[in-house]
């Protein structure tokens, strides 16, 4: 059974139909793309996967679960994760805070117990700091740690966002635009963490892109979105060989 | 006939909150800030009229527009003084605390000034009062005037902002001041024009809040401040139909709920009306509740 | 002489120096890349030419004129403007508005009619959401209003600063062709890019900048050959 | 690795106990100040009210510096405290309870009235944003405001009769006595507290809010604060987090209003102590202090509380000067180029000072 | 500044301040009395009114060779009409030496000063405090009426006499002042022959627009308005009223005291035929008020009001009880006080306010109110 699956979603926001019949189905461990031009509607389908939107049709289920319509924390806590395409950080909390807060479902003292600094608030920190490290060793932000998230530079932020993502634990992690902004080397890098992230934590990752040497060097499986409709669905390799999508997407 | 009566008073007072409430919101709708010192702003207007027509005797015409010109020229330095160097201050905070200070000021400077006593001001209206239903139904000149003052001001201002280029170069200095200034829009003379406009206004507001109310302290603009605050978040704030349509409604309710409900209570009511409005409708009635992009 | 001349400036974020004296010149009808890593000091540089930042030390020409000394809001009216990064747009005016809002420096209005027009040809998706709140524009979209938006200045030099951040790969390439084509239409053209490929391609020389500093410059053909070049941002 | 994070856990740790040691400190110089008989009496009088307004300051903070959320009514909640506490004392007064313990009930019936009014007004309101959120807390501290000036609480051998027109609707026995008094408020509540109360219960303020900050809670506080949607996604419960703070926010300011109705022996609720020209005051001490610094609140509520006093001596001026200073504070603490020239000027000392090192 | 008599140390220097208060008390060669009241804030009028009425006072004593031979030095402290400023402006005073108290000037800040005054065992009395509270203490009395006296005799005066049938209610909820005397009022009218036809409140941030309190009072047919009120808000509701063409017969107490030269510019035509119990009226022939308003416009431009004559008042009184009791500034705060307690209920004083006025040992004034009348923008007694 697939991860998640989504059937005949729509949205319309006034006379726009924004997104329009989108059905998807991703399995666990795939690393799958969504690509299309701009405005075709991609972070909105991210929006309506994670709550932020409420479709007005259509169905999404996650594990078997069906999440349509819940809430942005109630989705989350079913386990799905997200970054941003304008990146939203904790920018007044340092790097490691940002990752514990994501941390926050996942281990917890209560109120009371922070409040006093009972026993259990100092093994809990502990072991919050040590798994928030950990995170951040794979983004190789452990020496930012204690930075502020806003003095970042571009390419760190977009890391630590998905770090942060990553520390709530999810099943199936949605990246937008992971790549924009950062340089082909930096991009180069970028792919390698993702495939890292995949393996290490046995991830399944919905990701948008425009940058076509991340998305054919990683992306096994493929959707093209144009005027907020599938135009095309598949492996990679036949996606991006496909005219239809060269002619609306890809270009030459 | 009470009914009506208690209307038209409160459309009386509504539409001396909504002058107010003018000056405030274009303020507020531009600079982004919430104005403190606008009430006292109308304190002086109105002190320098009374100057010039009780106590030097000078005509009204000249009196309001020495108010106006003084009131603009004062605002201008205002800004210039306590609230330019906060403009890139961290929070937004910081300029509302200098705003409190420079209310705190000019109360002070009123008092050292004009003394405690309170003044009653000549009204500087001589519109006839409209009497109807056999002078059962009485509405004043001052009524009259200040109501027509609002409409000529908010369509004034309406034009101003959509129709000239300096009002669409406020609009976009309330956007984002620096890609204003990549428009070639002079960001700080937007600013500085704003609250040239919002000053003048106050001025107007002043000599018609005391005409219609002739009690005049270095305190009379303090609690009009809010209430013409509250009337513009009422109407959404920013927004100009919005600031009349408030300050008026605002009047009503506090006369109604001072006629048929308590009058002990009005100030409550008011307020309660207000957290009900805005919880039905958190931009107020006329704001727009602008969703954030995901 | 040349139309821009940048002279050994330095910029300070409050006591953080951002630009350690930076030299360069654009001639008029040319292109010219900037290019350069994450916090190098691109976006800096652009902010400063434009009168957004003021340089502590260094000067700036543009046609004989310094522009340190001119307010920046004056800028504009002599030709120059900066389609900057991130676009924006006024989230809360029409594309319309926006558009005019760019033009605001001008006073004919037939010509600005004119040039309303020719900025619609160039961006048909505009003309179709004229009355769209711009704020709820998709990144694409917004990118093209800011680039209209500059334009309706009828600039001389245009800066503009990663106009394909966030594009689609056909989009990217209409990009570049739009800004060769402004280019072609007579106005000088800086270009911050971190697409370096596609920008020294369509450049006519470039400038590497490092942490504040230039690090090289040349032909744009050249700097696409460079070994160095390739491996730090060609990511080949 | 670990070390980094040791090292910036010690850093907190270290300004908090700075921000404990300079309040512990304060009252052990003015205790030794004032058996010494060096202290002027209006010095004395004041150190309630300095511990009041820090208290107030600090909870302040909570709502504004840590939750992000533009509060103008935060003497509505003291008021309530203060309100209910003075009520609670004034009852049991001539009970056998002894004054200790009915203090302390006191305090507990404060807070806690307070903090449930947070919360309940917390509910409706937290759902607005920005400007919007504050004037509807100015809204509420009015409308308390309002209600206690004509509320009338009498106690006869019947129990409790409340009015909101008059002490004759009461319908009292003749031997009752009334005990809230409209707008003539409570007078005689027992002079309970004193500077060391008030000085316990500014480091159990401290306390609360230092340590909630740093936990868990409070990087779900900030973490909101920094930006709504990204919380939310993280699975972070916008309504709880938000109604928490706001509600021990509201609890802390009851606090104050309990220190503060205990040190006055009429409480009245007049827009002067308890009206939205207060709230604002608070606010002041907040932001002058530093937003989110908490030892800034203090000491802003201390200089900004002290400084009309020490003024005295330029009497007709005295507010006049106050306005100006305070003006002038905020430009020197906030404007940009202010910042930018200390900052100049700290870096030019800090390298005279290293120089003078090296050629030492 | 009107407050430079006070001369000693004021410098914010806490040790030096109370060096300098006990060096002065040990030369002992001046009274010193300190004044309270709000100087700045919304009821500043009350405040400068006091201030000024004691510094003429203390000028004529000063002039005509002192109490008992010592000079008296005044110093007057803002309290923004707030009761814990009111204890920070006494605490200020004491530092500077003060011995005895003039104040506090509004109830609510009066009764917080009276708790500390009776700590200290200093002799107080507040020309203006009116709650029963303010003079709860031994050490505390008072010169103006107190809240439920002026209420109680209010509602007599209006009875005895049938005033009115109808009587509306426009009052303060917000201040003490105003609400009680206004209960006293509703209280006693149960025993006179009127009936209160409606009541209605404005509170301090809602006393602009009174067309509701006087359309209620015209339609439950009230011939007669009651003000509790001070004067400020008194002449806009006239003046409201006058605009709706609302003519009850008015009735006061002594807050109303001022509206003849209180407000500027003010057209005093309309108080014609207002009734008032007030103990002080600025424009009575005598030559002692007629000297006080002459040198207070002189010096301060203002008609005195009530609260002024108060103050003055207050300070004549203080004379006579330390001439009765034989105090020296060179005794102890305490003793001063104790001794001049005993001499408040032994002295008679002719004053602004009253002639022949004689204390009680619970702090209140004996004086009979006077009701006036005002006819052709003067007072006449009734
Ligand atoms: N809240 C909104 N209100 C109105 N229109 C919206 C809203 N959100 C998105 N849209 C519109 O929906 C369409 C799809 O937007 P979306 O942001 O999903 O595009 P996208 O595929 O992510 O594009 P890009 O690659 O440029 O980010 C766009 O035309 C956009 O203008
Ligand atoms: N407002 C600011 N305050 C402080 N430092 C800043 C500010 N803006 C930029 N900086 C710093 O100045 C340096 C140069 O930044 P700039 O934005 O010019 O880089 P850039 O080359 O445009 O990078 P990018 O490719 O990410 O856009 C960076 O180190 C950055 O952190
Ligand atoms: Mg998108
Ligand atoms: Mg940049």
């Amino acid at each position: 059974m697939a991860l998640l699956e989504a059937k005949k979603l729509g949205i319309s926001f006034g006379g726009l139909r924004a997104v329009d019949d989108f059905n998807i189905s991703i399995e666990k461990g795939e690393l799958y793309g969504l690509i299309g031009p701009n405005g075709a509607g991609k972070t909105t389908v991210f929006n309506l996967l994670t709550g932020v939107y409420k479709p007005t049709e259509g169905i999404i289920t996650l594990d078997g679960k069906d999440i349509t319509g819940k809430k942005t924390i109630d989705i989350n806590q079913a386990g799905i994760a997200r970054t941003f395409q304008n990146i939203r950080l904790f920018k007044d909390l340092s790097v490691i805070d940002n990752v514990k807060v994501g941390l926050h479902n996942h281990m917890g003292y209560s109120t009371i117990t922070g409040i006093l600094r009972l026993p259990k608030y100092y093994k809990v920190e502990k072991q919050m700091t040590e798994e928030a490290m950990e995170l951040l060793k794979v983004f190789g932000l452990e020496a930012e740690a204690d930075t502020l998230a806003d003095n970042l530079p571009y390419g760190k932020q977009r890391k630590l966002e998905i770090a942060r993502a990553l520390a709530t634990k999810p099943k199936l992690l949605l990246l937008d635009e992971p790549a924009a902004g950062m340089n082909p080397n930096e991009t180069q890098e970028l792919m390698d963490t993702i495939r890292f992230v995949r393996e290490h934590f046995d991830m399944t990752i919905l990701l948008i892109e425009h940058d076509m040497k991340l998305v054919s060097g990683i992306c096994e499986e493929l959707t093209v979105l144009n005027f907020g409709r599938v135009l095309c669905q598949g492996k990679t390799s036949d996606v991006l060989n496909n005219p239809e999508v060269i002619k609306a997407y890809l270009g030459e | 006939m009470s009914f009506i009566s208690y209307l038209i008073n409160g459309i009386s007072l509504g539409s001396v909150y909504a002058l107010i409430a003018l000056g405030y919101t274009m303020v507020y709708g531009i600079a982004k800030m919430l104005n403190f010192a606008h009430g006292d702003v109308i304190m002086v207007g109105a002190f320098i009229t009374y100057t010039m027509c009780s106590t030097m005797g000078l005509s009204p015409v000249i009196g309001v527009l020495a108010a106006v010109v003084a009131c603009t020229l004062l605002g201008m330095a205002i800004e210039k003084v306590a609230y330019k160097p906060l403009r890139k201050a961290t929070s937004p905070l910081a300029v509302l605390i200098t705003a409190i200070g420079v209310s705190y000021l000019l109360q002070n400077v009123a008092l050292l000034i004009f003394g405690a006593n309170a003044k009653a001001f000549t009204s500087v209206v001589s519109v006839p009062a409209l009497k109807l239903a056999d002078g059962q139904i009485n509405i004043t000149g001052e009524t009259i005037v200040t109501i027509v003052s609002c409409l000529i001001i908010m369509a004034g201002l309406m034009l101003f902002i959509n129709k000239t280029k300096a009002g669409q170069a406020m609009l976009a200095v309330s956007e984002d001041k620096g890609a204003a200034q990549l428009m070639g829009i002079n960001v700080d003379g937007t600013i500085a024009l704003t609250f040239a406009i919002g000053s003048g206004l106050a001025a107007v507001a002043g000599v018609l809040l005391c005409s219609a109310y002739p009690s005049l302290t270095p305190y009379t603009g303090s609690m009009p401040g809010i209430k013409a605050f509250v009337a513009a978040v009422f109407g959404g704030i920013g927004s100009i139909p919005g600031a009349l349509v408030g300050g008026i409604l605002l009047g009503i309710i506090e006369i109604f709920g001072k006629a048929y409900i308590s009058s002990q209570m009005a100030d409550a009511i008011v307020f309660a009306v207000l957290i009900v409005v805005l919880l039905v409708r958190p931009a107020g009635l006329f704001g727009k509740n602008i969703q954030e992009k995901v | 002489m040349a139309m821009l001349e940048v002279n050994d400036i330095k910029v300070y974020y409050g006591m953080i120096q951002a630009i350690k004296g930076v030299s360069f010149h654009v001639n008029e009808g040319e292109v010219i890349a900037l290019i350069g890593a994450n916090g190098a000091g691109k976006t800096t540089i652009l902010h400063t030419v434009s009168g957004l930042l003021t340089p502590k030390e260094g000067s700036i020409t543009f046609e004989g004129q310094d522009l340190v000394k001119i307010p920046g809001h004056k800028i504009v009216s002599m030709g120059m403007a900066h389609v900057p990064e991130g676009r924006r747009v006024f989230a809360q005016l029409s594309v319309l508005q926006n558009l005019m809002m760019g033009a605001y420096t001008r006073k004919d209005k037939e010509e600005i009619a004119q040039t309303l027009e020719t900025v619609f040809d160039r961006f048909p998706r505009l003309k179709e959401r004229q009355n769209q709140m711009a704020g709820t524009l998709s990144g694409g979209e917004q990118q093209m209003l800011a680039m209209g938006r500059a334009l309706m200045s009828h600039p001389k030099i245009i800066l503009m600063d990663e106009p394909s951040m966030g594009l689609s790969p056909i989009f990217v390439n209409e990009i570049f062709d739009i800004i060769q084509e402004v280019s072609k239409s007579g106005t000088t053209v800086l270009l911050v890019e971190q697409n370096a490929k596609k920008a020294l391609s369509i450049a006519d020389r470039a400038y590497v900048l490092e942490t504040g500093k230039i690090v090289l410059e040349g032909k744009a053909s050249d700097l696409l050959n460079n070994d160095s070049i390739k491996k730090a941002y060609l990511g080949e | 690795m670990k070390k980094l994070s040791n090292k910036k856990m010690n850093k907190t740790f270290r300004d908090n106990l700075i921000t404990y040691g300079m309040v512990i400190a304060a009252y052990v110089i003015m205790q030794i100040l004032v058996s010494a008989g060096v202290v002027s009496s209006l010095l004395q009088g004041l150190l309630v009210p300095l511990c009041t307004y820090a208290i107030l300051a600090v909870s302040l903070n909570l709502t504004v510096g840590i939750l992000g959320e533009l509060s103008l009514g935060h003497a509505g909640f003291m008021c309530i405290g203060a309100f209910t506490s003075a009520f609670f004392s004034k009852v049991m007064e001539n009970t056998a309870m002894p004054s200790g313990l009915r203090f302390f009930v006191a305090l507990l019936i404060g807070a806690a009235f307070a903090g449930i009014f947070g919360l309940l007004i917390g509910i409706p309101v937290l759902r607005l944003k920005g400007d919007y959120l504050a004037i509807v807390t100015l809204a509420f501290g009015e409308i308390i405001k309002n209600l206690v000036n004509i509320l009338f609480v009498g106690l006869d051998e019947n129990g409790f009769h409340i009015s909101f027109t008059n002490t004759m609707d009461l319908n009292m026995a003749e031997d009752g006595q009334v005990i809230i008094k409209g707008a003539q408020g409570i007078t005689g509540t027992p002079h309970d507290s004193n500077f060391t109360i008030g000085i316990v219960l500014l480091l159990v303020t401290l306390f609360i809010v230092l340590n909630l900050i740093h936990s868990r809670d409070g990087r779900a506080i900030m973490a909101i604060r920094d930006n709504t949607i990204a919380a939310e996604s993280v699975g972070i419960h916008i309504t709880k987090y938000k109604l928490m703070a706001f509600s021990i926010s509201a609890a802390l300011a009851g606090v104050a209003g309990v220190l503060y109705a205990h040190n006055l022996s009429t409480l009245t609720a007049l827009p002067k102590n308890f009206g939205y020209n207060m709230s604002i005051m608070i606010l002041v001490f907040v932001v002058l202090g530093g937003i989110g610094n908490i030892r800034g609140s203090i000491i802003a509520s201390v200089i900004l509380t002290l400084l009309p006093e020490l003024l005295r001596g330029l009497n007709d001026y005295r507010m006049l000067i106050y306005s100006i200073v305070l003006i002038v504070m905020m430009l020197f603490n906030w404007a940009p180029k202010c910042i930018e020239w200390r900052e100049k000027v700290a870096a030019g000392f800090k390298s005279k000072k290293s120089v003078k090192k090296e050629a030492e | 500044g009107n407050t430079d008599n006070g001369s000693a140390a004021t410098g914010t220097n806490a040790a030096t301040e109370s060096a300098a208060a006990s060096d002065s008390a040990a030369s002992g060669s001046v009274f010193k009395i300190g004044g309270i009241g709000p100087t700045t804030g919304g009821a500043a009028v009350y405040g400068l009114a006091v201030q000024h009425g004691a510094e003429i006072a203390v000028e004529e004593i000063n002039a005509a060779g002192g109490i008992n031979g010592y000079q008296v030095e005044f110093k007057f402290q803002d309290d923004e009409a707030d009761a814990e400023k009111s204890v920070n402006a006494y605490n200020a005073l004491k530092d500077w030496g003060a011995q005895i108290i003039d104040g506090s000037t509004t109830s609510g800040a009066c009764i917080a000063v009276t708790d500390k005054t009776k700590e200290d065992n200093m002799f107080q009395i507040t020309p203006s405090g009116s709650a029963v509270e303010c003079v709860q203490y031994d050490n505390n009395f008072r010169v103006c009426f107190s809240d439920p006296n002026q209420g109680l005799a209010s509602a007599q005066y209006i009875g005895e006499n049938g005033l009115a049938e109808k009587i509306a209610v426009i009052y303060d909820s917000s201040d003490v002042y105003s609400s009680g005397i206004y209960e006293k009022f509703a209280k006693e009218a149960e025993n006179q022959p009127f009936e209160i036809v409606a009541a209605e409140a404005f509170t301090a941030d809602n006393k602009t627009d009174f067309s509701v309190q006087l359309q209620k009072a015209k339609d439950a047919g009230a011939d007669m308005v009651f003000l509790p009120i001070y004067y400020q808000e008194s002449a806009l509701i006239l003046t409201q009223a006058a605009a709706m063409g609302y003519a009850p017969k008015w009735f006061s107490c002594d807050g109303m005291d001022g509206i003849l030269g209180g407000v500027d510019n003010f057209d005093v035509s309309l108080t014609e035929g207002v009734m008032l119990l007030t103990p002080f009226a600025a424009d009575a022939t005598d030559d002692l008020t007629q000297s006080f308003v002459t040198k207070y416009k002189e010096k301060y431009g203002d008609t005195p009001n009530q609260f002024a004559a108060d103050s003055y008042d207050a300070i004549y009184v203080i004379k006579a009880a330390i001439e009765k009791s034989g105090v020296t500034p060179d005794m102890s705060v305490s003793d001063i006080c104790d001794a001049m307690k005993a001499a408040m209920t032994e002295i008679t004083v002719d004053g602004l306010t009253g002639s022949g006025m004689t204390w009680t040992a619970d702090g209140e004034a004996n004086k009979a109110p006077k009701a006036v009348v005002i006819e052709n923008g003067a007072y006449k007694a009734m």
